[in-house]
């Protein structure tokens, strides 16, 4: 695949000089100037908002810079479309994947440059040989299958088309930004693996993530971004998380997970022998006051169990109860009135309302208590999107402003604000902090903590090991659409949730703990 | 998709909700709309060209002229809004205009001259048609787009089985249906507070209550309305009746207009005006977005230009001409307004 | 075959061979959901009853292409003779030649066509297919001569009368017939009355509007006369201006099938709808068969053209013309 | 979306992919896909059923007229195919072909019969049609509904403005359009030819061509395919061209049917047919997603009901009821057997 891009060349492989760029009344960057060596991986951290994926879409050629220029290899450059960023040796993994619904994942991966015969005629075979040999060399062929549909992938199989895209082509500078957020841990040291290979022959690569940890594991050099300016470059050796959140945020902060609650015995949601298409006899318990954490790798059923808790996946066998009381799924209405709330892992498809604004986003889900008469009091609205958006600390212009506008971390925390003003019982995040930012993340942490401390049951999907361990009383793990196991916060450390997640030898699966 | 077009998108909830902290001039101008602004312009360069050509163009009896020649097309293209903020779209229209003007002047022929039976009739069978739209959409899994098609030839063929193929009954004889045809309140044609009650009504349930919020939703993002617990069905359902409803008013003003019930003749095509106009009103055809005013105004720009061609006497091979390439002109006005980028498909 | 003007079966000169057995008949009809042609096709239904014969009615709307496939399969079905109202006559030669090739005889209703060319009017007279019906440029007479006496009667002044010539511009058989109005109309009066073009689809709603706005942009005329292709255009045109402020007595809508009229007539007010040809479709119908079955069964020649009866009628004498108001 | 649609779809990509390691009874249902089955069973249920009610039904003569009289149509659904994968629609195709059939009667009769030529210009003018649509679409931003409803009315009006309202021309005296008309070759009319090789031309173009899976790319997600470096508006502008093409194709059967160039009798109406057929084939409006095989399968499906409707001597009125009705039953079933849950909008 990717031939050595000359390491040998002078200078930095990009470069951006004093960068502007302003959206209707954002200024979302004030003169960025910033170098990407070959060889070297430099990591891109910031706040929600603070302009990231700005900036590497103006390295994309997606948007035009207001003020400043690119240079590639120390030539300037005007990228006038992606296309154009491509020809010049510049590939993005875009935040949010960009997937073709009804065609196969091999033409997913190399669409736009598909293999062809003499006469314009698809070189079909050789596009699945193509990719078979590709996800053989990159470590994916167990994640993925080349002839499933684009509609049918999960979320992080969307991802991994994204970046098959990019690690399939020749480039010489790579940007990722935030591939991992919803990979799993085994995922994502695949992908790191290659990223260090890349690096190692001389390729520059943006990497931008909120993850702490993988950005020590991965970067050399560390630029962080706020509010639209660089706050700094270090050297990522020479330099701490302390110092990195500091320059992110501008003051230190304090522990990332709060523990102000004690689970009480009451069990609220009761999971009995549930089966669904894709997961089978999952018993599971969750008590007033109690944070469970589902664990398990990409596919594991972990979605799919969610969104059968909350009756939009039917139930084939098997009750749910609430309270002690059996429910009745037949659709997410009947989840919604007995009190259970669920942010689902895809904001942009599944929760947001683009085009509408962070008031209407936020006030949709609980008109039947904003109205009068059927009428909806726009200041019971206003008052009511305020009070989350002050909250969470959602970055928006003004209430009005429309959600898709909004930076990628700050749209979850949208969808946040909207299940949380229903005040539910139960609580089912997926992936609850995909995509936010460290500050934010301890906010979401408080967040959590303060709700079940006022007595939330609250059940979280995370593939983020550090936010499982820290999050969670107790510990479900899941594997093939079965619990393989249950470990108590005492008990529960990285490689006892990996082992059971990755327990290949299902012969008797265990189950979790009938209370 | 978001990336690229970061033109200013007339929003359901913005509006409404940014009032009380804006100045006055700027309220005016958010509550309009950018595509609301080009549409008015649109029409002031309709009506000051016509008047030019002709001064029998702005004069009050040509201005009820118009008003009464688009009631029954706005009629169908508010409700048509409602249906396409959903998501879906309700071509049968023009036929459910025509059942019911049928059944209207039928019923009132056969109760020896009842027009309040007759308008009931009327309506009740608008209902009907509209539910059978919405369950065999919803229940029956089929697209909008090709059901609606399906019915617009079933309930044209009803009308016409109904009617025999004739028109039906004579209903100028009847005060209130003659009040209906040329009567006048306050000036204004009956036939045109019709459609301003009817475009008010639609309005206030589209802006201002939950049920029109989760209209949007559901045409904003069905997934994410459906996980919000709405009951998309029983909404879906009920929009298709609503345009039934407006279908049979719309149909009962046909047949107090011609005098008679008409199976087909001039409802035909009227399910293209509709959408023409809640299109060109920025009704966005995959849901979510659009209002009444945008199609209002959309109603009255069409309605200006083709009487303004009749008045100055443009022969109808070159109205059809005229007219097309000045929707076409109109919009891309409007567009480059926008200042768009312009690559790919236009939403 | 199509080149050489070899007459067919359907011609006169074709040789009339005689049917034993079910006669199978297709009437295909443009304009089948017009009250008119409803109108004739019930006839036509009527006298095949009474005869004995299948009869298909098939409506073909504007639409040529459809004529040329339902002659094609009527041929493909094995049907005995074709009865046909042409969408466009310039579709003509071609449905001859197909009805020839597969034998039949074939009859035009209403609309003439020709054996040899598009334009009927520039047909000989012994290319013309035979006929049954009515002739739209003699119907178009009739009405120009009528809206030239009641113009006569009320001695208005022409300077400030208009004539709206109300029909679908694209529709050849309705331009003919106004074309026609107009003549007569010149002819019979002499005077030089302006003639308002409005383009409509046929419909009383938009002639209604199309009218309205006409009227608009001449505002200055104090008196009407309208016709057009059918009653549809003319009650819709007098609707607009009764509408819009002309009194009864200022307009002259002579109708073109009566059945619009009839209705306002009915009502017994007075009503700018002061004539209107009545022509009742129903015979037509009823003749064509005949016409056809007779040629089938007892082998009799088509007769070049058969008229059914027209007839002028006005709000006194049109219930004893035997037409029938829905 | 992603959560609730569970059903099997018919996709362009399964059948070819995983082909190799499948069994040929396998392959062949893949390859025919769960939609294509449900329109084959409506097939074989509506011939069954007019055979059994009239044995005139099933000739050979009666299945040429049926190939014959969907020709026309089948031409334009097939290309209306390409548009909708793309996620636009092209309602202007029927205009577009009665300028085709004006223009190459026209060309036909001032050449002193040169049928090469009159055919040639058609496509010429087919070509200059749909690349205005492309142009207006993507450059004037304009919304593909409305751009091509208003070049309905436009090239309706052209076509009207060329011949005067009238037919144009004769063109029946020409051995050409003769043979267009009424030849056949291996027993099989010229005109079912024409349909089946523009059909596994786009056939062709659509599956297995690098060109077709960027059309796919383009309908079913436009981002992607921009940030994979495709020029959607160059795809796009051709789409439309080749719209036009296969429409002036179609005026030219259009013209040699009828004998001479028909302005609008004969293409008026032709949009809605070929975009039903399409819709009915397993396009989804949205794009991305169909094919040439399901949108035939759909035009003889429609074509075999209509001229059975005719053969048993069903009414005119009821065969609107029937069609309506029948359309709506065939999609029930098929989307029935899908299994798919009934929430919110079908696809
Ligand atoms: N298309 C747009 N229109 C208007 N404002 C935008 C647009 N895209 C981004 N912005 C604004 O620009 C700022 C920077 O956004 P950006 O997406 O670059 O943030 P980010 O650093 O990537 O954040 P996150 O970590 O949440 O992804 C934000 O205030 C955002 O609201
Ligand atoms: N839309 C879909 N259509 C078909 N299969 C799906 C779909 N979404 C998920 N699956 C499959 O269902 C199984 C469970 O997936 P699910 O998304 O619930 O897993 P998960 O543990 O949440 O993992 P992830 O991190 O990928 O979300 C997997 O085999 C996955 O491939
Ligand atoms: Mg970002
Ligand atoms: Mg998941």
């Amino acid at each position: 695949m990717t031939k050595n891009p000359s390491p040998d060349l002078p200078g930095p492989a990009l470069a951006v000089e004093d960068i502007h760029k302003n959206f209707a009344g954002v200024h979302a960057l004030r003169g960025i100037t910033l170098d990407f060596p070959r060889g070297t991986v430099t990591a891109l951290m910031g706040e929600n908002g603070a302009g990231k994926s700005t900036l590497i879409k103006i390295i994309n050629g997606d948007h035009r810079p207001g003020r400043g220029r690119v240079l590639v290899a120390g030539t300037p450059r005007v990228l006038h479309s992606p296309a154009d960023a491509r020809r010049h040796g510049i590939r993005v993994i875009p935040q949010e994947p960009e997937i073709v619904p009804h065609v196969s994942v091999a033409e997913n991966v190399y669409i736009g440059a598909l293999p062809r015969k003499p006469g314009r005629l698809l070189d079909r075979a050789g596009l699945y040989r193509r990719m078979r040999s590709d996800l053989e060399r990159l470590g994916f062929a167990h994640a993925i299958a080349p002839e499933t549909l684009g509609s049918r992938l999960s979320p992080a199989q969307r991802q991994l088309v994204e970046i098959l895209r990019a690690l399939t082509t020749e480039a010489a500078v790579l940007a990722f930004d935030e591939p991992t957020s919803s990979l799993s841990e085994h995922e994502v040291e695949t992908l790191f693996g290659l990223i260090r290979r890349l690096r190692d022959r001389g390729l520059a690569v943006v990497y931008v993530s909120h993850r702490m940890r993988e950005i020590f594991r991965l970067a050399d050099r560390i630029a962080v971004l706020r509010d639209g300016e660089l706050a700094g470059v270090r050297d990522a050796a020479r330099t701490d998380e302390g110092e990195v959140v500091r320059l992110m945020v501008g003051r230190d902060l304090s522990a990332l997970f709060a523990r102000n609650r004690s689970a009480r015995d009451r069990v609220v949601l009761e999971v009995r022998d549930v089966t669904t298409d894709d997961v089978s006899h999952v018993h599971l318990d969750v008590r007033e006051g109690e944070v469970v954490a589902l664990a398990g790798l990409v596919g594991a059923g972990r979605s799919e169990l969610a969104a059968a808790l909350v009756g939009d996946v039917p139930i084939r066998s098997g009750e749910v109860r609430v309270d002690g009381r059996p429910l009745r799924l037949r659709t997410p209405r009947d989840a919604v009135r007995a009190g259970i709330g669920y942010a689902p892992e895809e904001r942009k498809a599944q929760a947001l309302f683009l085009t509408g604004s962070v008031r209407y986003n936020i006030g949709v889900a609980v008109l039947d208590r904003l109205r009068r008469f059927r009428f909806v009091g726009a200041r019971r609205e206003r008052l009511l999107a305020q009070e989350f958006v002050d909250r969470l600390d959602i970055r928006t212009p003004s209430l009005d402003h429309e959600v898709r506008k909004l930076s990628g971390g700050n749209q979850q925390k949208v969808v946040l604000a909207r299940r949380l003003a229903r005040r539910p019982e139960i609580l089912i995040l997926d992936e609850p902090t995909r995509g936010i930012d460290i500050g934010a993340k301890a906010e979401i942490y408080r967040l959590i903590d303060e709700l079940a401390a006022a007595g939330v049951a609250i059940l979280v999907i995370s593939s983020e090991l550090p936010e499982v361990l820290g999050l969670a009383d107790r510990v479900v793990v899941m594997q093939n659409g079965r619990i393989t196991g249950e470990l108590d916060r005492a008990d529960a450390d990285e490689e006892a949730v990996l082992a059971l997640a990755m327990a290949f030898d299902l012969a008797e699966p265990t189950q979790g703990n009938p209370t | 998709m978001t990336t690229t077009t970061d033109a200013p998108p007339p929003m359901p909830a913005t509006s409404a909700g940014g009032a009380h902290v804006r100045a006055l001039p700027r309220r005016v101008a958010g509550a309009v709309g950018a595509q609301n602004t080009s549409l008015i312009g649109a029409l002031i360069v309709v009506v000051g060209t016509f008047t030019w050509l002709d001064d029998g163009y702005l004069t009050r009896a040509n201005m009820t002229v118009i008003g009464d020649t688009v009631a029954v097309t706005g009629l169908l293209a508010v409700v048509q809004t409602v249906v396409i903020v959903c998501g879906a779209l309700d071509i049968s229209v023009g036929s459910q205009a025509g059942v019911a003007s049928v059944v209207s002047a039928m019923a009132f022929t056969s109760t020896d001259g009842n027009a309040a039976l007759g308008i009931l009739a009327a309506i009740g069978v608008g209902i009907a048609a509209g539910v059978v739209n919405g369950i065999v959409i919803v229940y029956g899994r089929v697209n909008p787009v090709i059901a609606t098609l399906a019915t617009l030839a079933a309930y044209k063929g009803v009308a016409q089985l109904l009617a025999g193929g004739r028109a039906q009954g004579y209903v100028l004889g009847d005060d209130f249906f003659i009040f209906v045809a040329r009567g006048k309140i306050l000036g204004l044609s009956v036939q045109i507070w019709t459609l301003a009650v009817v475009a008010v009504a639609v309005h206030v349930l589209l802006k201002y209550t939950d049920i029109g919020r989760n209209i949007y939703a559901i045409g904003g993002n069905d997934t994410a309305a459906r996980l919000a617990g709405i009951n998309i069905n029983k909404y879906l359902v009920s929009v298709y009746a609503l345009a039934g409803v407006v279908a049979a008013i719309a149909g009962v003003i046909l047949t107090a207009r011609t005098g008679s019930g008409q199976p087909t003749s001039g409802s035909e095509g009227l399910e293209l005006k509709a959408i023409t106009a809640a299109a060109l009103g920025g009704c966005a055809l995959k849901g979510g977005k659009g209002g009444v005013g945008g199609t209002l105004l959309a109603v009255f720009l069409l309605g200006a230009l083709e009487n303004g061609l009749n008045v100055v006497g443009v022969n109808s091979f070159w109205q059809n001409v005229a007219q097309g390439a000045l929707l076409v002109v109109a919009v891309v006005i409007q567009q480059r307004r926008n200042g768009e980028r312009a690559v790919g498909l236009p939403t | 075959s199509g080149k050489d003007d070899n007459a067919g079966p359907g011609s006169p000169s074709g040789p009339p061979a005689s049917l034993s057995g079910t006669i199978k008949v297709a009437y295909l009809q443009k304009q089948g959901d017009q009250q008119y042609f409803v109108d004739e096709a019930d006839g036509a239904r009527a006298k095949a009853k009474e005869l004995g014969v299948d009869l298909k009615v098939v409506n073909l709307g504007n639409d040529t292409n459809k004529a040329v496939s339902e002659v094609q399969a009527a041929m493909a079905q094995k049907y005995n003779g074709v009865v046909i109202v042409v969408p466009d006559p310039a579709v003509g030669p071609q449905v001859v030649d197909i009805a020839g090739n597969g034998g039949a005889p074939l009859l035009a209703s209403d609309d003439q066509i020709c054996l040899t060319g598009p334009d009927p009017t520039k047909c000989a007279k012994d290319k013309l297919v035979p006929r049954v019906g009515f002739s739209g440029p003699q119907m178009g007479t009739q009405v120009g001569r009528r809206a030239a006496d009641e113009f006569g009667k009320s001695g208005w002044n022409p300077a400030d009368t208009a004539i709206i010539a109300a029909w679908k511009q694209d529709v050849t058989v309705c331009t003919d017939r106004v074309d026609a109005a107009r003549e007569a109309f010149k002819q019979a009066t002499g005077a030089d009355v302006k003639v308002l073009k409005v383009g409509t689809d046929n419909t009383p709603p938009d002639a209604q509007n199309k009218t309205a706005a006409t009227m608009s942009g001449n505002r200055s005329v104090k008196h009407w006369i309208v016709w057009g292709c059918n009653d549809e255009n003319v009650s819709g045109a007098v609707t607009a201006l009764q509408n819009g402020g002309y009194g009864a007595a200022d307009v002259v809508g002579v109708g073109l099938g009566g059945y619009l009229a009839c209705k306002d007539w009915g009502s017994g007010k007075p009503s700018g709808m002061k004539a209107a040809l009545f022509i009742n479709g129903y015979e037509v119908g009823g003749l064509a068969v005949q016409t056809m079955v007779d040629r089938l069964r007892n082998g009799k020649a088509f007769p070049t053209e058969a008229f059914a009866t027209t007839k002028m009628v006005d709000p006194t004498d049109w219930r004893q013309s035997g037409l029938k108001c829905t």
